[in-house]
């Protein structure tokens, strides 16, 4: 409520939105607004120009890449969207079902996947499921384009490698090859609330992924879990005995709703069912 | 909220206290910093903007040296006002080791109020270690600089 | 599932009362044509902002307001030197150390809370007041904090009101029977050592505000307002702001929500009046919900300490001992009467006949505490539920049976409680039955069974709840005997209007209780005419001939008050009206009906006279009678029956019913991570007559859905600085509509011998559902080492420390056997 | 943009939210604010086809839009729709203070699903707050809408 005074433009291309990204000081990207929106009407940080994408449709398809390995996710493209494509659901219906859990319709109606992984919030569902699937972020600015991984991409906190006048495009995915299971498991504050841990694992043929919501600035890779799970072993005592000392490894923040302790804990707990769910789905 | 941890510097505690305890060299390590006046030897001002991404913070902070005994500790007050934040941090460093190698612990206890303490308050401990990361590392290279420098002449 | 009883010989159940009438308020509300206060407009109005206080406790070094007035289009601003210019501090309830406490509309000198107003900034626009407000420079100089009432009383302790000598509201020591006496008849002793329920409110989904005008020429105020308690607040205004009482004109229509929670926006009501006057323009001000969930109206935290309670060898329990400490934050705008509002309920439903309880409330830099539904008693009675169910755990008896053989009995009633309060009617074991039917008790082991296959802890629980209502504020005495407060009044009109429109006039605040709805089907069968020709003004005004020193909407009252001062007046109009009829047929009163909207001589039904005629005669056409004809407007003030209490013994009785709820849930624990899930759920309510069952049910199911969410998520948490960390829906998560378990409601009513419709008050629920998920939870957790909840607030890391650490609770239980 | 059918054509600052458009531009008080986060949804209002929260959304960014508010629902002659008619009868409301916004959710659900399950029901009413009712009568009173087939 009670927004300070902000400019806003509408831009109809992408190249006239960079610009108008790279001209002005304190000028941000508007994309679905659910969060921007929010901090905003707590003043809580106060951009002096909104550069609203709502007009780049370029920004709002889900396609394959050329060589059909990738589904390309628009920047704009919002959850409501990612829940019924039939792409997704091909190619990587987790997207799907984890879209499905955000928030609530109204926020899903709105809320976009790039301005959820720009966000970067913890306790935010893309980073750690991105960052599991091993997505790359397309970044366009007035001197051209680039690739992030996500390692590379999440850097804190409501900051990413886009920086100030630069525009996330698009997200791409590797689609499932058939073998692959996606799981996404966690602790919420109420049905579809805000997590307070979260993890996301993907098994494959390539071995297993699982990637750390709400313990730090950034998604965390298990990586040592990742690594004892190589053998391809995925029994519950595997996983389990895998996951033993990950919970201990990391530095997780505390808040209101869980202390260091205790959400290094769910992460942990977390990490083992994502792994499992996963292991199941990858069965077929 | 407390924050604390120990940072290993490849350099002397002389060097790496002179660093610490010039006012401006501080300034060069804190993050978006945009005006930097020093009061008197135990006051100096900064005004900063700090990075959070959603647009920056901006923050008019008073720096009030506390306590120090050369080389091997400081602590200092830092108060901090910006529109919806107001902060109030108290800090300290003890520096350790022999020759060209300092331990330096370090401890802080930050308080944030206002909108942004209250909104982020989810967020804000990560950010804070982040903006503590961010510190560290130009803490390192500064370090670095001022041995080089030092060994230069 | 519904059972009806009608053994009393109250009101005969009538063609409406009793039915599930669709509400009238509906209409406009689903088609958004509800007034609600941030809806009324003014030209030229001005917006209001409040600058408040970043820190827990400071004093205020200076106030410079010159920028924000520089900026175009602020209209101006008001601090705390002008308020204490302009008005007096409000009148306490509390008597010293309490009563010494000086509160004024802004804080004067000092903050004593973040979130505290500070300055009042009006302007233009919102947005605009908003940022005007960012301009105004306050310089504090931080003190100590204190967010902790147990520690508010050590020596030194960091002291809010100076004037006050320290952090003490009111202590008293409540004791009733002879306490000594059975601790040495029992068998065995059981010591809690420390028991705590939670801060928390019912945050109702409009927050406060207010459009305010004030005219010149009379000196009045108007207020649109959603404030409840309306009498209340005037008479902390009036003297206050050194104006009688009829300057102040308090007008509601529709109100989002209030549960209590808004009954205590005097402070702010008088920063409007002051600006409104000031600037010479209308005051609009909306409080946001961080604002409202930093300063408005928390609920009474309260600790137990060092309990401890007398149990024979067969289980009866003898009675208790126990020290309350109670949080009331950092301003007493509506206590210390939690210090005396528990004892309504001091034995829950229990026979134990021997209390002995230490009172201690203090006060902390935390937001001010108000009344929130189930208001000081559910603590109390959480309490005792605490107690029934660690005794049964820690002494190995059944929570059903212990419950069974203590509780009062229906051959009981009217029962007479050890502190001199009456249980009017009730059969609290047929409404157990009936919930664990409902819950499917029976069946437990079973589901305990197949939840373990899954890796789940399972537990039934129970919570048994009194809803006392119709308050006899001759209790205030009790806490401060200088008070000149007693008894209870409410006040309805009914009048037969020109074209015989039935109009209704309450003098209730409500707030979705539909009272617009049961007045009518009261009227209408009083008058034997149709519901919907019942008119029912909406809100209120204190303007209306319709108010009393008492009128709100509060303490579970209305079914009683409100409806009896709507039963009177509705009985002298019906009498007006035969009467007047019998003037038109020369006839004898006796020998005239109301039926079928017509007044009409019982046998010869063409001798009939609409109501349109009867509204006439008075009021158009009322030349020529030998006698003057009835006037057709009728108002009745409905005091209900009270004795001043005994202020040496503190006993008498302090309320006039008492509904009984009874809640079972079953709920499942993942032992993993803490994670608590009510999977069932079933409510069973006793209000005696009900007038609308639909409305009954819906009362029970939205006072369910508040417990559950204090019972798991809900929570104002305090960090050690004061700040408050759970300031709006992000953190302080309600249920929504996933959280919501299938719910199972039961009823049956004991109407009340004591009211004039057989009705008790009913609606706060008396916070069944915390005391029954609680219970849950330590029933699930005995499979696992045996935790025992010591906590009304259950979230799952707490869960999660009781299952990895079941040890440190079950070691703050001691037994001593005979 | 246009609102229930009619064409607005204002001049705003870009700092305005929908919410505060609606309610102190053009009157439409029906649609209310719950909270300052986005999370009760009792400014709930239909863009196109979908359930909104007008509360996070700038004004500006509806320029061209459509927007339906719960004025829009009911007939002129004030005629309620099925739904309305439903929480009439299922005691769906209390204070309310939701009601609009449960209205827009509940009513932009059955457009897309004509006979929702209840689990589909609370799904659409996640993103809305009541404070009085526990929900359960909302949520049979909008499944009740579908199992009679009349919106």
């Amino acid at each position: 409520m009670l927004l300070r005074e902000v400019e806003y433009a509408r831009p109809a291309t992408v190249e006239e939105a960079i610009t108008l990204l790279s001209e002005h000081d304190g000028a941000r990207a508007l994309a679905g607004g659910q969060t921007l929106v929010n901090v905003m009407k707590a003043r809580a940080a106060s951009p002096d120009v909104l550069v609203d994408l709502a007009d780049l449709t370029e920004l709002r398809t889900i396609s394959f890449s050329a060589d059909q390995s990738a589904l390309e996710i628009g920047a704009m493209v919002t959850n409501t969207m990612v829940i019924s494509s039939s792409e997704v659901e091909v190619a990587r219906p987790i997207l799907a079902e984890v879209a499905a859990t955000i928030a609530d319709v109204q926020i899903r109606n709105r809320g976009t996947v790039g301005g959820n992984v720009c966000v970067n919030d913890p306790t935010n569902h893309y980073p750690p499921l991105l960052a599991a699937l091993g997505a790359t972020f397309t970044i366009r600015s007035t001197s051209g384009e680039r690739t992030a991984s996500a390692e590379e991409f999440f850097v804190g906190v409501y900051v990413t490698a886009v920086s100030e006048g630069e525009l996330l495009t698009k997200i791409s995915v590797p689609t499932r090859k058939p073998g692959t299971g996606d799981a996404m498991a966690g602790i919420t504050l109420g049905a579809h609330g805000t997590y307070v841990a979260s993890a996301v694992a993907t098994v494959s043929s390539e071995g297993v992924r699982v990637a750390l919501g709400c313990v730090s600035s950034v998604p965390v890779r298990a990586m040592v879990m990742e690594e004892r799970l190589a053998g391809g072993d995925l029994s519950e005592a595997a996983v389990r005995a895998a996951a033993e000392g990950l919970a201990a490894s990391l530095d997780p923040p505390s808040d209101v709703h869980a202390n260091a302790e205790y959400r290094g804990h769910l992460a942990e707990v977390s990490a083992v069912r994502a792994v499992l769910q996963a292991a199941e789905r990858a069965k077929g | 909220m407390n924050v604390n941890g120990t940072k290993e510097l490849e350099a002397s505690r002389e060097v790496v206290w002179s660093v610490i305890n010039d006012p401006a060299q501080m300034a060069g390590l804190m993050p978006g910093v945009e005006g930097f006046e020093i009061k008197d030897e135990r006051h100096w001002q900064a005004k900063v903007k700090v990075p959070l991404g959603l647009g920056g913070l901006k923050m008019t902070i008073d720096f009030e040296k506390l306590e120090e005994r050369p080389p091997e500790f400081a602590s200092m007050n830092a108060k901090g006002k910006g529109v919806g934040a107001l902060m109030n941090m108290t800090t300290s460093f003890a520096l350790s080791g022999e020759g060209d190698h300092t331990s330096m612990a370090w401890a802080a206890d930050v308080k944030i109020a206002g909108p942004v303490g209250s909104m982020g308050q989810r967020v804000l401990q990560p950010i804070i270690n982040q903006q503590v990361e961010n510190v560290l590392t130009a803490l390192e290279v500064k370090v670095a600089e001022a041995r080089a420098a030092a060994e230069a002449t | 599932m519904t059972a009806i009883e009608t053994e009393a010989g109250t009101l005969q159940k009538g063609s409406a009362v009793g039915q599930s009438v669709p509400r009238k308020e509906d209409g406009r509300l689903v088609q958004g044509q509800g007034v609600f206060f941030d809806d009324v407009k003014r030209k030229d109005m001005g917006y209001l902002h409040f600058v408040r206080s970043p820190y827990a406790h400071a004093t205020i070094e200076s106030i410079d307001v010159s920028a924000a007035l520089e900026m175009p289009g602020v209209y101006g601003t008001l601090t705390g030197d002008e308020v204490a210019i302009l008005t007096d501090p409000f009148f306490q309830i509390a008597a010293p150390p309490g009563g010494h406490v000086k509160d004024y509309a802004l804080a004067v000198g000092k903050v004593r809370y973040l979130g505290e107003p500070v300055v009042a900034v009006v302007a233009e626009t919102r947005e605009l007041a908003r940022t005007a407000a960012e301009y105004v420079m306050v310089e504090y100089e931080p003190l100590d904090v204190l967010v902790d009432a147990r520690a508010a009383l050590a020596d030194g302790a960091p002291v809010l009101h100076e004037e006050c000598g320290g952090n003490l509201s009111y202590s008293g020591v409540w004791e009733w029977g002879d306490v000594d006496a059975a601790f040495a008849e029992a068998d065995h002793v059981v010591s809690i050592g420390e028991l705590h329920f939670d801060r928390f409110n019912s945050t109702p989904l409009e927050c406060g505000g207010a459009l305010v005008e004030y005219n010149r020429g009379t000196g009045q105020w108007t207020m649109y307002t959603n404030n409840q308690f309306p009498g209340f607040a005037a008479i902390m205004m009036g003297p206050a702001m050194r104006v009688g009482l009829d300057k102040l004109r308090i007008v509601t229509q529709d109100i989002g929500g209030g549960f209590g929670n808004k009954i205590t926006s005097h402070p702010q009501l008088v920063v409007c009046c002051l600006l409104a006057r000031k600037l010479k323009r209308a005051i609009q001000w909306t409080e946001w919900r961080t604002e409202f969930h930093q300063s408005m109206s928390h609920g009474n935290e309260r600790w137990f300490e060092n309990t401890e309670v007398a149990v024979k060898a067969d289980g009866t329990l003898l009675g208790f001992r126990t020290k309350a400490i109670d949080d009331a934050g950092a301003y007493l705008r509506y206590e210390p009467l939690g210090g005396v509002i528990w004892s309504q309920v001091a034995a829950g439903m229990y026979k134990w006949r021997n209390i002995w309880l230490e009172f201690t409330q203090a006060m902390t830099n935390k937001a001010p505490v108000s009344p929130n539904r189930g208001y000081s008693r559910m603590q109390q009675l959480w309490f005792t539920e605490r107690v029934i169910d660690i005794v049964a755990q820690t002494l190995d008896f059944d929570a059903v049976e212990i419950r069974r053989l203590n509780f009062v009995q229906p051959e009981d009633m009217a029962y007479e409680t050890p502190n001199g309060c009456v249980y009017d009617s009730g059969d609290y074991p047929r409404a157990m039955d009936m919930a664990l039917e409902l819950i499917g008790a029976s069946d437990i082991e079973t589901r305990r069974a197949e939840a373990a296959s899954r890796g789940k802890l399972l537990g039934l629980g129970i919570g048994s709840t009194l809803d006392s209502g119709t308050n006899n504020f001759g209790q205030s005495q009790l806490i401060n005997p200088e008070l000149q407060f007693s008894g209870n009044n409410e006040v309805a009109t009914v009048k037969l209007d020109i074209f015989g429109e039935v109009v209704v006039t309450l003098g209730t605040t409500p707030q979705g209780q539909g009272h617009e709805t049961t007045a009518a089907q009261v009227v209408a069968d009083i008058l034997h005419c149709d519901v919907d020709v019942v008119n029912v003004r909406v809100g209120h005004d204190s303007y209306w001939n319709s108010h009393a020193g008492f009128s709100g909407t509060y303490a579970s009252q209305f079914a009683v008050t409100g409806l009896s001062a709507v039963k009177g007046a509705a009985d002298m109009l019906a009498g007006q009206m035969v009467k007047l009829a019998s003037m038109v047929f020369q006839c004898p009163e006796e020998a005239i009906e109301l039926a079928d909207g017509f007044a009409r001589i019982k046998d010869n039904h063409e001798a009939a006279l609409p109501f349109m005629a009867l509204g006439a005669i008075p009021n158009a056409n009322n030349a020529g009678f030998p006698d003057d004809p009835p006037t057709m407007n009728c108002r009745y003030v409905y005091r209900p029956p009270f004795d001043v209490p005994d202020k040496e013994r503190k006993f008498g009785n302090l309320t006039l019913t008492y509904a009984t709820q009874i809640h079972a849930c079953v709920v499942e624990i993942d032992p993993e991570t803490g994670v608590t899930e009510v999977v069932d759920y079933a409510a069973v309510d006793d209000c005696g007559v009900r007038i609308n069952p639909q409305i009954v049910e819906g009362q029970v199911m939205g006072a369910t859905a508040h417990a559950i969410g204090a019972a798991l998520w809900e929570s104002f948490v305090y960090d050690e600085d004061g700040n408050l960390l759970t300031p709006n829906f992000y953190d302080y998560h309600v249920p929504h509509a996933l959280d919501m378990p299938p719910l199972k409601t039961g009823a049956f009513e004991s109407p009340s011998p004591f009211t004039p419709l057989g009705t008790k008050g009913m609606g706060e629920g008396g916070g069944g559902g915390i005391h029954c998920i609680c219970s849950g939870i330590q029933d699930a957790l005995r499979a696992a080492g045996g935790a025992i909840v010591t906590d009304s607030h259950n979230p799952y890391h707490r869960v999660w420390e009781m299952l990895s650490h079941p040890e440190r609770s079950r070691e703050t239980i001691e037994v001593t056997s005979r | 943009m246009e609102i229930n059918g009619t064409s607005y054509e204002r001049d705003v600052p870009a700092s305005l939210l929908l919410v505060h458009f609606l309610r102190d531009d053009l009157d439409l008080t029906g649609t209310h604010v719950g909270c300052d986060t986005g999370s009760c949804g009792a400014c709930t209002v239909q863009l196109g086809d979908e359930a909104i929260k007008s509360c996070c959304m700038l004004a500006v960014q509806a320029d061209g839009a459509s927007i339906t508010t719960v004025e829009g629902l009911a007939s002129d002659e004030g005629e309620l729709t099925p739904l309305q008619q439903s929480f009439h009868e299922y005691h769906a409301l209390q204070c309310g203070y939701c009601t609009p916004g449960m209205l827009m959710s509940a009513t932009a659900l059955l457009e897309k699903n004509p006979r929702p399950s209840e689990h589909e029901v609370k799904v659409a009413l996640q993103g809305n707050i009541c404070r009085c009712t526990g929900y359960w009568n909302i949520i049979e009173a909008v499944v009740a809408v579908g199992e009679k087939g009349t919106r």
